[in-house]
């Protein structure tokens, strides 16, 4: 096994393992670093794909910043462990459970049978100087995908004026109720 | 992976099982380099994608499903750079940074929503909410 | 990491001397900043044991392996141990990136003098600095202590705040360069003060082609962000040695909190090689660049991987003397300013430096876009 | 072995530093707690408290402002990391004769930015009292 599939089988199962703990582990503080866990694996990941400024971007605004609000508010919150993390119904658990893997199961089968095919269309990927990356990117968000940029500017305007709306109230975080 | 050494593949090719075994060069050319394609990537992502998914259907705490919702976006932006590499297409990676803003945004949105709820009623569970109507 | 035996040996030893170089310079750093402060304040500082007090640090280092190591009955004890580990992990890597020399070619090899080269550096830096206030929440929920918590949580809200000034005072320097990369940044600000504006061709030559003389305003609020970002004075509001009862890090003590400590010198450290790096040429000489000055070595020795060798040696020297200038800055600032207040502290970072950064950033792409015209 | 993995970001580095800093300070922790000495005390093990019995209250009151800084962080960083492909290549837009559609584009993004900025501060929401 060469080095970098080693690497991609590490980081997968780290990604793996860490995104069962914070399914199933009922302390939610564990959950959400758990969860952080999973943000730093999958930007390796793209790392292994030569999506560099990705991995950044991903480790800046998920792990460093959605996650650390996740576990921010925990902590303002102060739960402890859950007595009910689970719904309750086994039967209902287990329809839930059992049509989670047959969606996996059919995804895999799915991706296997295709692209497996696939695969051997693409003639060969290319190798993405980092540089070159950085500027293909740059371009297309600029020219191409300019509208959609300027709307995601005022999409995160009006989040932030709708967040400062719903936090106006006055009061710690155990208010009276 | 990035330079497909195709010497490699010829190399590959040579040898007698893998002659018979694997009739696509550009396969060989994959696994002999890397050994991991594009499918391994979108089986991660489906996994990662399906665990998110148990997550929302299972967990009753209201963050705990926030994460797993941010779990599943994050298995489709793998797919999506997954693709975007071994298409040779530069737009998935955008899809990803605006995926990625618009998590981020829902995130926000909905943490604030939840904090307005558990200042007033001190919980976050789910089965909670059904009191809310009306 | 390498081709062959000998290279991936050699750039693993590279990591860890990486790791070894901010580890060692902790305790030189706690001397100076003693001895520094006894100095301002018109005291002696340490100055028993060995020459000047200098061998008070291994002393420290030997008492605090002896302190009985314990955690508090309401301590989350895996959180508890695992905040001081966690603490180490983001200035490594953030310095381990950073380049301290030109780099060595020895035959066929090329051995840049840094942990690793990556080739978005900057977002690569930023990205693992976001990691650092892990550690602080860490701390903060790991000691089961009221006031470690609302340490942390004024602690992370703090440095959450001033990464914004600090991400945007940088994109100035980005456009100014056009690259991520610290090494065509190092490179673009060799020789003499040059530009090109509206079609005439300037030079200052009594000046380094340096970046402060391009983005004095960012770096201006980059230097005084990086100051928030490490937790130092004036913005120490999340430690607060008098009155706040050490923040996030109250519980700790013996040698969890020399942990905390690596990591805190450690993000001044990496704050300091920015700074040299972004705005004051890097490792490089100012006026001379270094094909130039590897020509200049070429005329003592004749080998061509010593000429190298002696070359990198030569600008790590110079980078080493920056990185230290700005490390005295940062401990004269410490031992000369009063803190601000958390008021204060949070209006200056989102109401005052923000709105800089943002000019500084129309600025200057108002210039390079008229510039260019 | 060819060097497969795209140079620009040596992962295998990354990984090893990481995971070697990791095992460097819990291998200091360890060696510590083994030589230190060990002696019970009830009163060293509760929680710091400034000289009078430890209170708790079930419900600490925490200023909302904390997390709604957090939230107004994540947002603002996102619109600041769309700055930064922007920045990198502005020359280069501009040496191409792209430069006035991107820098006018930008400029309506960070107009965007500055409004926002500019009615969090008159809301009110980055008081801190």
């Amino acid at each position: 096994m060469s080095m970098d599939s080693f690497l991609f089988w590490f980081l997968a199962f780290i990604t793996i393992a860490s995104a069962v703990t914070v399914v199933t582990i009922t302390n939610p503080i564990y959950s959400a670093l758990a969860l952080a866990m999973t943000m730093v694996g999958v930007s390796a990941i793209f790392v292994t794909l030569g999506a560099y400024f990705l991995a950044g971007v991903q480790l800046i605004v998920y792990a460093g910043a959605v996650t650390v609000l996740f576990v921010m508010v925990l902590m303002l919150f102060d739960l402890k462990h859950e007595l009910s993390a689970f719904s309750r119904g086994q039967i209902s658990g287990t329809i839930k459970v059992a049509t989670a893997a047959a969606l996996a199961g059919l995804l895999i089968g799915a991706i296997v049978w295709t692209v497996s095919g696939f695969e051997r269309v693409v003639s060969k990927p290319a190798a993405p100087d980092s540089a070159d990356g950085m500027r293909e990117l740059s371009h297309a968000l600029f020219t191409k995908y300019v509208f959609g940029f300027e709307v995601l500017g005022i999409l995160l305007l009006i989040i932030a004026v709708g967040v400062v709306a719903l936090a106006r109230a006055k009061g710690g975080t155990h208010a009276q109720r | 992976m990035p330079n497909v050494d195709t010497s490699l593949a010829a190399e590959a090719l040579a040898r007698p099982e893998t002659q018979t075994q694997i009739e696509s060069l550009d396969l060989i050319a994959h696994s002999a380099t890397l050994g991991v394609g594009l499918s391994h990537y979108l089986i991660l992502s489906a996994i990662l994608f399906v665990l998110g998914m148990i997550g929302v259907l299972m967990r009753r705490n209201a963050i705990v499903m926030l994460m797993s919702i941010e779990l599943m976006l994050n298995a489709v932006n793998i797919s999506f750079v997954a693709f975007s590499r071994f298409q040779n297409l530069i737009d998935g990676q955008i899809m990803v940074f605006f995926v990625m803003t618009i998590a981020a945004a829902e995130a926000a949105v909905g943490l604030a929503i939840l904090v307005a709820i558990f200042k007033r009623f001190r919980e976050v569970n789910i089965r909670f909410f059904e009191h809310l109507r009306g | 990491m390498g081709n062959d035996a000998v290279e991936i040996a050699i750039n693993t030893i590279k990591l860890v001397v990486c790791f070894l170089l901010i580890v060692q310079a902790v305790p030189v750093l706690v001397w100076l900043e003693r001895r520094g402060s006894a100095f301002i304040q018109n005291r002696f500082g340490p100055n028993r044991i060995g020459p000047l007090g200098l061998m008070q640090l291994l002393a420290d280092a030997v008492k605090f392996l002896h302190k009985e190591e314990f955690a508090p009955a309401k301590a989350v004890k895996f959180l508890y141990y695992a905040a001081p580990v966690v603490a180490l992990v983001p200035a490594t890597l953030a310095f381990a990136a950073i380049p301290l020399g030109a780099p060595v070619h020895w035959d066929q090899y090329v051995f840049p003098l840094q942990g690793y080269e990556v080739s978005v550096g900057i977002v690569f830096v930023l990205a693992v600095s976001s990691l650092a206030a892990y550690a602080i929440l860490l701390a903060g929920w790991g000691s089961g202590n009221k006031y470690a918590l609302l340490g942390a949580l004024r602690a992370s809200a703090q440095v959450i705040s001033y990464e914004l000034a600090l991400g945007l005072a940088i994109v100035g320097i980005i456009m100014t360069y056009g690259t991520f990369n610290f090494g065509e940044m190092i490179h673009a600000q060799e020789g003499p003060l040059h530009f090109s504006f509206m079609g005439h061709e300037l030079v200052l030559g009594f000046l380094p082609n340096w970046g402060i003389f391009y983005q004095p305003l960012g770096a201006l609020i980059f230097f005084a962000a990086s100051f928030a970002e490490s937790n130092r004075l004036p913005f120490d509001l999340a430690e607060g040695e008098a009155e706040l009862v050490a923040g996030f890090h109250v519980e700790y003590g013996g040698f969890k909190m020399l942990l905390f400590f690596i990591g805190e010198y450690g993000h001044m450290i990496v704050a300091s090689a920015l700074m040299a790096t972004f705005f004051f040429g890097g490792y490089g000489l100012g006026f001379m660049t270094l094909a130039e000055l590897s020509a200049s070595v070429a005329t003592v020795v004749q080998d061509p991987n010593i000429v190298s060798l002696v070359t990198s040696l030569i600008t790590f020297a110079v980078f080493s003397v920056k990185l230290a200038v700005f490390l005295w800055i940062f401990i004269h600032v410490r031992w000369t300013l009063p803190r601000f207040r958390y008021d204060q502290l949070m209006d200056l970072g989102w109401k005052t430096m923000l709105p800089w950064a943002l000019f500084n950033t129309i600025l200057t792409a108002t210039l390079i876009y008229v510039g260019h015209l | 072995m060819p060097a497969a993995l795209p140079v620009g970001l040596p992962l295998g580095g990354v990984i090893f530093i990481a995971i070697f800093v990791l095992c460097f300070g819990a291998a200091l922790l360890l060696l510590a707690s083994q030589l230190g000495t060990r002696k019970a005390d009830p009163v060293k093990y509760e929680s710091y408290e400034c000289g009078i019995p430890v209170q708790e209250k079930k419900d600490t009151k925490i200023s909302v402002k904390f997390y709604l800084t957090a939230i107004l962080f994540i947002l603002f960083d996102i619109e600041i990391i769309f700055m930064y492909p922007w920045a990198s290549n502005f020359q280069e837009f501009i040496r191409t004769g792209q430069g006035g559609l991107v820098f006018g584009s930008m400029m309506i993004f960070i107009a965007v930015f500055i409004f926002g900025l500019f009615w969090e501060v008159k809301s009110k929401a980055l008081e801190w009292d």
